[in-house]
Protein backbone atom coordinates (compact mmCIF):
# COMPACT_ATOMS: atom_id res chain seq x y z
CA UNK A 1 0.00 0.00 0.00
CA UNK A 2 1.29 3.19 -1.15
CA UNK A 3 -0.22 6.47 0.44
CA UNK A 4 1.36 10.16 -0.29
CA UNK A 5 0.77 13.52 -0.95
CA UNK A 6 2.15 15.05 -4.23
CA UNK A 7 3.41 19.16 -4.15
CA UNK A 8 4.43 19.03 -7.62
CA UNK A 9 2.60 17.52 -11.10
CA UNK A 10 2.20 14.07 -11.60
CA UNK A 11 0.76 11.67 -14.17
CA UNK A 12 -1.32 9.71 -12.60
CA UNK A 13 -1.55 6.76 -15.49
CA UNK A 14 2.40 6.55 -15.60
CA UNK A 15 2.16 6.14 -11.61
CA UNK A 16 0.02 3.23 -12.02
CA UNK A 17 2.26 1.51 -14.59
CA UNK A 18 5.03 2.55 -12.88
CA UNK A 19 3.59 1.06 -9.53
CA UNK A 20 2.32 -2.31 -11.99
CA UNK A 21 5.60 -2.98 -13.11
CA UNK A 22 7.31 -2.71 -9.97
CA UNK A 23 4.70 -5.02 -8.20
CA UNK A 24 5.11 -8.75 -7.10
CA UNK A 25 2.92 -11.10 -8.21
CA UNK A 26 0.82 -10.48 -11.48
CA UNK A 27 -1.36 -13.36 -11.73
CA UNK A 28 -3.17 -12.86 -8.24
CA UNK A 29 -5.26 -9.44 -8.85
CA UNK A 30 -7.59 -10.24 -11.68
CA UNK A 31 -9.27 -6.95 -11.11
CA UNK A 32 -7.84 -3.40 -10.84
CA UNK A 33 -10.22 -0.24 -10.55
CA UNK A 34 -8.74 3.24 -11.16
CA UNK A 35 -10.19 6.53 -10.33
CA UNK A 36 -8.40 9.63 -11.70
CA UNK A 37 -9.62 13.25 -10.67
CA UNK A 38 -8.14 15.93 -13.05
CA UNK A 39 -8.45 19.98 -12.78
CA UNK A 40 -11.57 20.91 -14.95
CA UNK A 41 -12.01 24.33 -16.48
CA UNK A 42 -15.46 24.54 -15.12
CA UNK A 43 -16.65 24.38 -11.56
CA UNK A 44 -20.42 25.50 -10.56
CA UNK A 45 -20.87 27.68 -13.11
CA UNK A 46 -17.95 29.60 -13.84
CA UNK A 47 -14.07 28.92 -15.57
CA UNK A 48 -11.40 28.23 -13.41
CA UNK A 49 -8.03 29.07 -14.02
CA UNK A 50 -5.75 27.68 -11.54
CA UNK A 51 -6.79 26.38 -8.02
CA UNK A 52 -4.57 25.60 -4.94
CA UNK A 53 -5.37 22.77 -2.70
CA UNK A 54 -4.28 23.31 1.04
CA UNK A 55 -4.55 20.52 3.59
CA UNK A 56 -3.18 20.16 7.11
CA UNK A 57 0.41 18.38 7.15
CA UNK A 58 0.11 15.48 9.10
CA UNK A 59 -3.57 15.15 9.87
CA UNK A 60 -4.24 15.15 5.91
CA UNK A 61 -1.96 11.96 5.45
CA UNK A 62 -3.02 10.29 8.89
CA UNK A 63 -6.87 10.45 7.40
CA UNK A 64 -5.90 9.24 4.19
CA UNK A 65 -3.90 6.08 5.14
CA UNK A 66 -6.91 5.55 7.61
CA UNK A 67 -9.12 5.71 4.75
CA UNK A 68 -7.36 3.08 2.65
CA UNK A 69 -6.60 0.76 5.68
CA UNK A 70 -11.13 0.95 6.08
CA UNK A 71 -11.14 0.03 2.71
CA UNK A 72 -9.22 -2.90 2.57
CA UNK A 73 -10.74 -4.01 5.61
CA UNK A 74 -14.06 -3.97 4.16
CA UNK A 75 -13.17 -5.19 0.65
CA UNK A 76 -11.07 -8.31 -0.21
CA UNK A 77 -8.18 -5.68 -1.99
CA UNK A 78 -5.15 -6.99 -2.47
CA UNK A 79 -3.02 -3.39 -2.87
CA UNK A 80 -4.05 0.33 -3.01
CA UNK A 81 -2.38 3.22 -4.28
CA UNK A 82 -3.48 6.43 -3.37
CA UNK A 83 -1.68 9.86 -4.41
CA UNK A 84 -3.34 13.20 -3.88
CA UNK A 85 -1.79 16.64 -5.25
CA UNK A 86 -1.24 19.55 -3.05
CA UNK A 87 -0.24 23.10 -3.84
CA UNK A 88 -1.27 25.00 -7.19
CA UNK A 89 -3.21 23.11 -9.88
CA UNK A 90 -3.42 24.03 -13.15
CA UNK A 91 -6.17 22.74 -15.51
CA UNK A 92 -5.64 19.33 -16.65
CA UNK A 93 -3.06 18.42 -14.17
CA UNK A 94 -3.90 15.46 -12.22
CA UNK A 95 -5.22 16.07 -8.37
CA UNK A 96 -5.67 12.25 -7.34
CA UNK A 97 -5.52 8.46 -8.58
CA UNK A 98 -6.85 5.89 -6.37
CA UNK A 99 -5.80 2.42 -7.45
CA UNK A 100 -7.15 -0.83 -5.99
CA UNK A 101 -5.68 -4.58 -7.00
CA UNK A 102 -8.28 -7.52 -5.91
CA UNK A 103 -8.81 -10.79 -7.18
CA UNK A 104 -12.29 -9.79 -8.59
CA UNK A 105 -13.84 -6.84 -9.71
CA UNK A 106 -16.44 -6.54 -7.34
CA UNK A 107 -14.44 -5.76 -4.68
CA UNK A 108 -11.76 -3.67 -6.50
CA UNK A 109 -14.73 -1.82 -7.75
CA UNK A 110 -16.40 -0.78 -4.48
CA UNK A 111 -13.32 -0.41 -2.52
CA UNK A 112 -11.93 2.51 -5.11
CA UNK A 113 -15.40 4.32 -5.04
CA UNK A 114 -15.50 3.97 -1.33
CA UNK A 115 -11.89 5.88 -1.21
CA UNK A 116 -12.94 8.39 -3.21
CA UNK A 117 -16.28 9.41 -1.64
CA UNK A 118 -14.62 9.40 1.15
CA UNK A 119 -11.60 11.67 0.53
CA UNK A 120 -14.48 13.82 -1.31
CA UNK A 121 -16.36 14.34 2.09
CA UNK A 122 -13.87 13.79 4.56
CA UNK A 123 -10.55 14.28 3.49
CA UNK A 124 -8.99 17.51 5.07
CA UNK A 125 -8.26 19.42 1.53
CA UNK A 126 -9.30 23.05 0.97
CA UNK A 127 -9.95 24.31 -2.59
CA UNK A 128 -9.43 27.82 -3.80
CA UNK A 129 -10.45 28.67 -6.90
CA UNK A 130 -9.08 31.49 -9.55
CA UNK A 131 -12.03 32.80 -11.43
CA UNK A 132 -12.42 35.73 -13.81
CA UNK A 133 -13.32 38.49 -10.99
CA UNK A 134 -10.51 36.92 -8.02
CA UNK A 135 -10.47 33.62 -5.92
CA UNK A 136 -12.76 32.31 -4.25
CA UNK A 137 -13.17 28.90 -1.73
CA UNK A 138 -15.05 26.40 -2.63
CA UNK A 139 -17.29 25.84 0.38
CA UNK A 140 -18.88 22.31 -0.96
CA UNK A 141 -18.48 19.51 -3.18
CA UNK A 142 -20.92 18.32 -6.04
CA UNK A 143 -22.65 15.27 -5.92
CA UNK A 144 -20.25 13.42 -8.09
CA UNK A 145 -23.34 13.64 -10.95
CA UNK A 146 -23.44 15.62 -14.06
CA UNK A 147 -26.99 16.75 -12.70
CA UNK A 148 -25.49 19.04 -9.75
CA UNK A 149 -23.77 21.80 -12.11
CA UNK B 1 5.91 26.89 30.29
CA UNK B 2 3.85 24.46 28.42
CA UNK B 3 1.82 25.44 25.52
CA UNK B 4 -1.39 24.66 23.39
CA UNK B 5 -0.52 24.83 19.85
CA UNK B 6 -3.23 26.39 17.41
CA UNK B 7 -3.25 26.06 13.57
CA UNK B 8 -5.70 27.87 11.43
CA UNK B 9 -7.15 26.55 7.66
CA UNK B 10 -8.36 28.03 4.62
CA UNK B 11 -10.74 30.24 5.21
CA UNK B 12 -10.75 30.56 9.14
CA UNK B 13 -6.78 30.82 8.59
CA UNK B 14 -7.20 34.19 6.14
CA UNK B 15 -9.80 35.14 8.57
CA UNK B 16 -7.81 35.29 11.80
CA UNK B 17 -4.52 36.63 9.67
CA UNK B 18 -2.09 34.01 10.79
CA UNK B 19 -1.76 30.31 10.59
CA UNK B 20 -0.54 29.39 13.76
CA UNK B 21 -1.09 30.69 17.51
CA UNK B 22 0.65 28.89 20.73
CA UNK B 23 -1.16 29.41 23.83
CA UNK B 24 0.16 28.75 27.16
CA UNK B 25 -1.83 25.84 28.61
CA UNK B 26 -3.39 25.69 32.23
CA UNK B 27 -5.67 23.34 33.42
CA UNK B 28 -9.60 23.59 32.45
CA UNK B 29 -8.46 25.07 29.41
CA UNK B 30 -11.48 24.10 26.85
CA UNK B 31 -11.38 24.37 23.00
CA UNK B 32 -13.67 27.31 23.26
CA UNK B 33 -11.40 28.80 25.36
CA UNK B 34 -9.41 28.77 22.71
CA UNK B 35 -11.32 29.88 20.15
CA UNK B 36 -12.46 33.01 22.36
CA UNK B 37 -8.77 33.99 22.68
CA UNK B 38 -7.34 33.89 18.78
CA UNK B 39 -10.78 35.44 18.06
CA UNK B 40 -12.11 37.21 20.11
CA UNK B 41 -15.58 35.98 19.23
CA UNK B 42 -17.57 34.39 22.31
CA UNK B 43 -19.03 31.68 19.76
CA UNK B 44 -17.38 29.07 17.24
CA UNK B 45 -18.93 29.67 14.17
CA UNK B 46 -21.46 26.65 13.55
CA UNK B 47 -19.95 25.18 10.11
CA UNK B 48 -16.32 25.42 11.46
CA UNK B 49 -14.94 22.37 12.24
CA UNK B 50 -11.91 21.18 15.35
CA UNK B 51 -9.60 19.20 15.83
CA UNK B 52 -7.51 18.60 18.62
CA UNK B 53 -4.08 16.32 18.17
CA UNK B 54 -5.43 15.66 14.11
CA UNK B 55 -8.65 13.87 15.40
CA UNK B 56 -12.05 15.67 14.46
CA UNK B 57 -13.55 16.25 17.97
CA UNK B 58 -17.07 17.40 18.63
CA UNK B 59 -18.65 19.60 21.23
CA UNK B 60 -16.31 21.40 23.66
CA UNK B 61 -13.85 18.78 24.81
CA UNK B 62 -11.11 19.67 28.15
CA UNK B 63 -7.41 20.24 26.60
CA UNK B 64 -4.31 18.67 27.97
CA UNK B 65 -0.89 19.57 27.87
CA UNK B 66 1.02 19.74 24.75
CA UNK B 67 -1.95 19.07 23.02
CA UNK B 68 -2.68 20.52 19.19
CA UNK B 69 -6.03 22.43 18.23
CA UNK B 70 -6.88 23.15 14.87
CA UNK B 71 -9.72 25.22 13.30
CA UNK B 72 -10.77 24.55 9.45
CA UNK B 73 -13.87 24.75 7.67
CA UNK B 74 -15.56 22.08 6.01
CA UNK B 75 -13.47 20.02 3.86
CA UNK B 76 -14.04 20.19 0.27
CA UNK B 77 -11.08 17.52 -0.71
CA UNK B 78 -10.36 15.30 -3.74
CA UNK C 1 -14.92 6.65 -28.46
CA UNK C 2 -12.58 3.67 -29.68
CA UNK C 3 -13.73 -0.17 -29.17
CA UNK C 4 -10.79 -2.72 -30.43
CA UNK C 5 -10.76 -6.75 -30.17
CA UNK C 6 -6.73 -7.17 -29.35
CA UNK C 7 -5.24 -10.72 -30.35
CA UNK C 8 -1.99 -10.11 -29.44
CA UNK C 9 -0.59 -8.97 -25.48
CA UNK C 10 -0.99 -5.36 -24.52
CA UNK C 11 -0.88 -2.96 -21.40
CA UNK C 12 -4.12 -1.63 -20.52
CA UNK C 13 -2.21 1.27 -18.08
CA UNK C 14 0.30 2.45 -21.06
CA UNK C 15 -2.92 2.23 -23.81
CA UNK C 16 -4.84 4.43 -21.45
CA UNK C 17 -1.71 6.92 -21.42
CA UNK C 18 -1.57 6.85 -24.85
CA UNK C 19 -5.40 7.49 -25.39
CA UNK C 20 -5.22 10.91 -22.41
CA UNK C 21 -1.94 12.09 -24.22
CA UNK C 22 -3.80 11.96 -27.99
CA UNK C 23 -7.05 13.25 -26.05
CA UNK C 24 -8.36 16.89 -27.23
CA UNK C 25 -9.11 19.11 -24.19
CA UNK C 26 -8.25 18.00 -21.07
CA UNK C 27 -9.76 20.34 -18.85
CA UNK C 28 -13.36 19.11 -19.75
CA UNK C 29 -12.99 15.75 -18.20
CA UNK C 30 -12.86 15.78 -14.30
CA UNK C 31 -13.06 12.41 -14.06
CA UNK C 32 -11.45 9.08 -15.25
CA UNK C 33 -12.77 5.75 -14.23
CA UNK C 34 -10.62 2.77 -15.67
CA UNK C 35 -11.36 -0.82 -15.01
CA UNK C 36 -8.32 -3.45 -15.82
CA UNK C 37 -9.13 -7.48 -15.92
CA UNK C 38 -6.00 -9.21 -15.74
CA UNK C 39 -5.63 -12.57 -16.23
CA UNK C 40 -5.66 -14.66 -13.22
CA UNK C 41 -3.58 -18.12 -12.62
CA UNK C 42 -6.63 -19.37 -10.22
CA UNK C 43 -10.27 -19.41 -10.82
CA UNK C 44 -13.29 -21.57 -8.73
CA UNK C 45 -10.62 -23.52 -7.03
CA UNK C 46 -7.95 -24.11 -9.25
CA UNK C 47 -4.46 -23.31 -10.29
CA UNK C 48 -4.96 -21.66 -14.18
CA UNK C 49 -2.07 -22.00 -16.60
CA UNK C 50 -3.14 -19.83 -19.39
CA UNK C 51 -6.82 -19.72 -21.42
CA UNK C 52 -8.04 -19.00 -24.60
CA UNK C 53 -11.25 -16.60 -25.38
CA UNK C 54 -12.85 -17.45 -28.37
CA UNK C 55 -15.15 -14.63 -29.80
CA UNK C 56 -17.67 -14.32 -32.93
CA UNK C 57 -16.02 -12.39 -35.24
CA UNK C 58 -18.02 -9.29 -36.40
CA UNK C 59 -20.78 -9.97 -33.68
CA UNK C 60 -18.57 -9.30 -30.48
CA UNK C 61 -17.38 -6.06 -31.86
CA UNK C 62 -20.74 -4.79 -32.88
CA UNK C 63 -21.94 -6.07 -29.21
CA UNK C 64 -19.10 -3.96 -27.39
CA UNK C 65 -19.99 -1.10 -29.83
CA UNK C 66 -23.50 -1.38 -28.72
CA UNK C 67 -22.52 -1.29 -24.57
CA UNK C 68 -20.42 1.26 -25.32
CA UNK C 69 -23.08 3.84 -26.77
CA UNK C 70 -26.00 2.70 -24.48
CA UNK C 71 -23.25 3.67 -21.53
CA UNK C 72 -23.13 6.96 -23.29
CA UNK C 73 -26.30 7.43 -23.57
CA UNK C 74 -27.26 6.69 -19.90
CA UNK C 75 -24.27 9.08 -18.54
CA UNK C 76 -22.79 12.08 -19.02
CA UNK C 77 -19.45 10.56 -20.54
CA UNK C 78 -17.30 12.40 -22.80
CA UNK C 79 -15.25 9.61 -23.88
CA UNK C 80 -14.76 5.78 -23.80
CA UNK C 81 -12.18 3.53 -24.81
CA UNK C 82 -12.87 -0.65 -24.53
CA UNK C 83 -10.09 -3.06 -25.49
CA UNK C 84 -10.42 -6.40 -25.13
CA UNK C 85 -8.18 -9.51 -26.06
CA UNK C 86 -9.08 -12.11 -27.58
CA UNK C 87 -7.23 -15.67 -28.11
CA UNK C 88 -4.57 -17.27 -25.92
CA UNK C 89 -4.17 -15.63 -22.82
CA UNK C 90 -1.01 -16.03 -20.38
CA UNK C 91 -1.06 -15.41 -16.71
CA UNK C 92 -0.40 -11.56 -15.34
CA UNK C 93 -1.56 -10.28 -19.44
CA UNK C 94 -4.56 -7.92 -19.69
CA UNK C 95 -7.73 -9.19 -20.69
CA UNK C 96 -10.16 -5.98 -21.00
CA UNK C 97 -9.60 -2.21 -20.05
CA UNK C 98 -12.67 -0.15 -19.94
CA UNK C 99 -11.57 3.67 -19.19
CA UNK C 100 -14.81 6.07 -19.37
CA UNK C 101 -14.18 10.39 -19.43
CA UNK C 102 -16.79 12.91 -17.85
CA UNK C 103 -16.77 16.11 -15.92
CA UNK C 104 -18.42 14.10 -12.85
CA UNK C 105 -16.95 10.90 -11.06
CA UNK C 106 -20.58 9.93 -10.58
CA UNK C 107 -20.73 9.39 -14.17
CA UNK C 108 -17.68 8.10 -15.08
CA UNK C 109 -17.59 5.33 -12.48
CA UNK C 110 -21.28 4.16 -12.92
CA UNK C 111 -20.53 3.68 -16.79
CA UNK C 112 -17.80 1.63 -16.02
CA UNK C 113 -19.49 -0.66 -13.86
CA UNK C 114 -21.81 -0.78 -16.29
CA UNK C 115 -19.84 -1.72 -19.17
CA UNK C 116 -17.49 -4.35 -17.23
CA UNK C 117 -20.93 -5.90 -15.94
CA UNK C 118 -22.52 -6.31 -19.59
CA UNK C 119 -19.48 -7.62 -21.31
CA UNK C 120 -18.97 -9.87 -18.27
CA UNK C 121 -23.19 -11.33 -18.94
CA UNK C 122 -23.43 -10.68 -22.30
CA UNK C 123 -20.81 -10.07 -24.50
CA UNK C 124 -20.20 -13.23 -27.20
CA UNK C 125 -16.68 -14.56 -25.43
CA UNK C 126 -16.47 -18.04 -24.06
CA UNK C 127 -13.24 -19.02 -21.93
CA UNK C 128 -11.24 -22.06 -21.90
CA UNK C 129 -8.94 -22.58 -19.70
CA UNK C 130 -5.91 -24.55 -18.98
CA UNK C 131 -5.77 -26.48 -15.64
CA UNK C 132 -3.73 -29.32 -13.82
CA UNK C 133 -5.45 -32.08 -15.69
CA UNK C 134 -6.08 -30.63 -19.31
CA UNK C 135 -8.57 -28.04 -20.22
CA UNK C 136 -12.24 -26.95 -19.46
CA UNK C 137 -14.43 -24.34 -20.87
CA UNK C 138 -15.79 -22.19 -18.02
CA UNK C 139 -19.45 -22.29 -17.74
CA UNK C 140 -20.45 -19.18 -15.82
CA UNK C 141 -19.12 -15.72 -14.47
CA UNK C 142 -18.13 -15.30 -11.04
CA UNK C 143 -20.34 -12.58 -9.11
CA UNK C 144 -17.67 -10.61 -9.19
CA UNK C 145 -16.82 -10.62 -5.03
CA UNK C 146 -13.85 -13.00 -3.26
CA UNK C 147 -17.27 -14.60 -2.11
CA UNK C 148 -17.94 -16.42 -4.96
CA UNK C 149 -14.88 -18.23 -4.75
CA UNK D 1 -28.24 -21.59 -54.98
CA UNK D 2 -29.07 -19.50 -51.77
CA UNK D 3 -27.61 -20.61 -48.72
CA UNK D 4 -27.73 -20.12 -45.11
CA UNK D 5 -24.66 -19.83 -43.39
CA UNK D 6 -24.48 -21.57 -39.73
CA UNK D 7 -21.81 -21.07 -37.04
CA UNK D 8 -20.94 -23.03 -34.25
CA UNK D 9 -18.98 -21.49 -31.38
CA UNK D 10 -16.97 -22.84 -28.31
CA UNK D 11 -18.32 -26.11 -26.37
CA UNK D 12 -20.75 -26.45 -29.32
CA UNK D 13 -18.36 -25.89 -32.08
CA UNK D 14 -16.50 -28.71 -30.57
CA UNK D 15 -19.14 -31.08 -29.99
CA UNK D 16 -20.05 -30.57 -34.00
CA UNK D 17 -16.23 -31.32 -34.86
CA UNK D 18 -16.80 -27.58 -36.83
CA UNK D 19 -16.98 -24.29 -36.82
CA UNK D 20 -19.17 -23.50 -40.07
CA UNK D 21 -22.02 -25.34 -41.92
CA UNK D 22 -23.56 -24.40 -45.49
CA UNK D 23 -27.54 -24.90 -45.75
CA UNK D 24 -29.45 -24.78 -48.80
CA UNK D 25 -32.48 -21.84 -48.23
CA UNK D 26 -35.93 -23.34 -48.32
CA UNK D 27 -39.08 -21.37 -47.52
CA UNK D 28 -40.42 -21.59 -43.77
CA UNK D 29 -37.37 -22.88 -43.05
CA UNK D 30 -37.11 -22.09 -39.10
CA UNK D 31 -33.69 -22.06 -36.96
CA UNK D 32 -34.79 -25.67 -35.38
CA UNK D 33 -34.93 -27.09 -38.87
CA UNK D 34 -31.14 -26.15 -39.24
CA UNK D 35 -30.12 -27.54 -35.51
CA UNK D 36 -31.72 -30.97 -36.30
CA UNK D 37 -29.77 -30.93 -39.75
CA UNK D 38 -26.00 -29.96 -38.25
CA UNK D 39 -26.58 -32.15 -34.83
CA UNK D 40 -29.02 -34.87 -35.58
CA UNK D 41 -30.77 -33.12 -32.55
CA UNK D 42 -34.85 -33.27 -32.41
CA UNK D 43 -34.48 -30.51 -29.10
CA UNK D 44 -32.27 -27.78 -28.84
CA UNK D 45 -30.12 -27.65 -25.46
CA UNK D 46 -31.89 -25.12 -23.06
CA UNK D 47 -28.42 -23.37 -21.89
CA UNK D 48 -27.57 -22.91 -25.86
CA UNK D 49 -27.60 -19.40 -27.41
CA UNK D 50 -29.02 -18.50 -30.68
CA UNK D 51 -28.12 -15.59 -33.29
CA UNK D 52 -29.36 -14.82 -36.37
CA UNK D 53 -27.09 -12.02 -38.40
CA UNK D 54 -24.96 -11.36 -35.14
CA UNK D 55 -28.76 -10.59 -33.06
CA UNK D 56 -29.88 -12.99 -30.21
CA UNK D 57 -32.85 -14.00 -31.07
CA UNK D 58 -35.52 -16.64 -28.60
CA UNK D 59 -37.63 -18.95 -29.61
CA UNK D 60 -37.88 -20.55 -33.35
CA UNK D 61 -37.86 -18.26 -35.87
CA UNK D 62 -38.29 -18.51 -39.85
CA UNK D 63 -35.20 -17.78 -41.55
CA UNK D 64 -34.90 -15.52 -44.32
CA UNK D 65 -32.51 -16.34 -48.11
CA UNK D 66 -28.65 -15.01 -46.92
CA UNK D 67 -28.83 -15.53 -43.14
CA UNK D 68 -26.73 -15.79 -40.48
CA UNK D 69 -27.28 -18.59 -37.96
CA UNK D 70 -24.85 -19.05 -34.65
CA UNK D 71 -25.47 -21.57 -32.25
CA UNK D 72 -23.08 -21.10 -29.09
CA UNK D 73 -23.03 -21.87 -25.38
CA UNK D 74 -23.91 -19.23 -22.34
CA UNK D 75 -21.13 -16.63 -22.74
CA UNK D 76 -18.22 -16.08 -20.25
CA UNK D 77 -16.68 -12.78 -21.46
CA UNK D 78 -14.22 -10.53 -19.97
Amino acid sequence: MRVELRPAPFDAVAEVGDYRAAGGSPGKSGATSIFIGTMRDFNEGEEVGAMTLEHYPGMTEKHLKEICEHAAGQWAVHDILLLHRTGDIEVGEDIVLVATWAAHRGDAIDATRFIIEDLKHRAPFWKKETVSDGERWVDRNTSGYSAAD
Amino acid sequence: MSIIKVKFFARIREEMGRAEDQVEFKPGLKVSDIWNRASGDDEMPEAMLVAVNMEHVKGDPELKEGDEVAFFPPVTGG
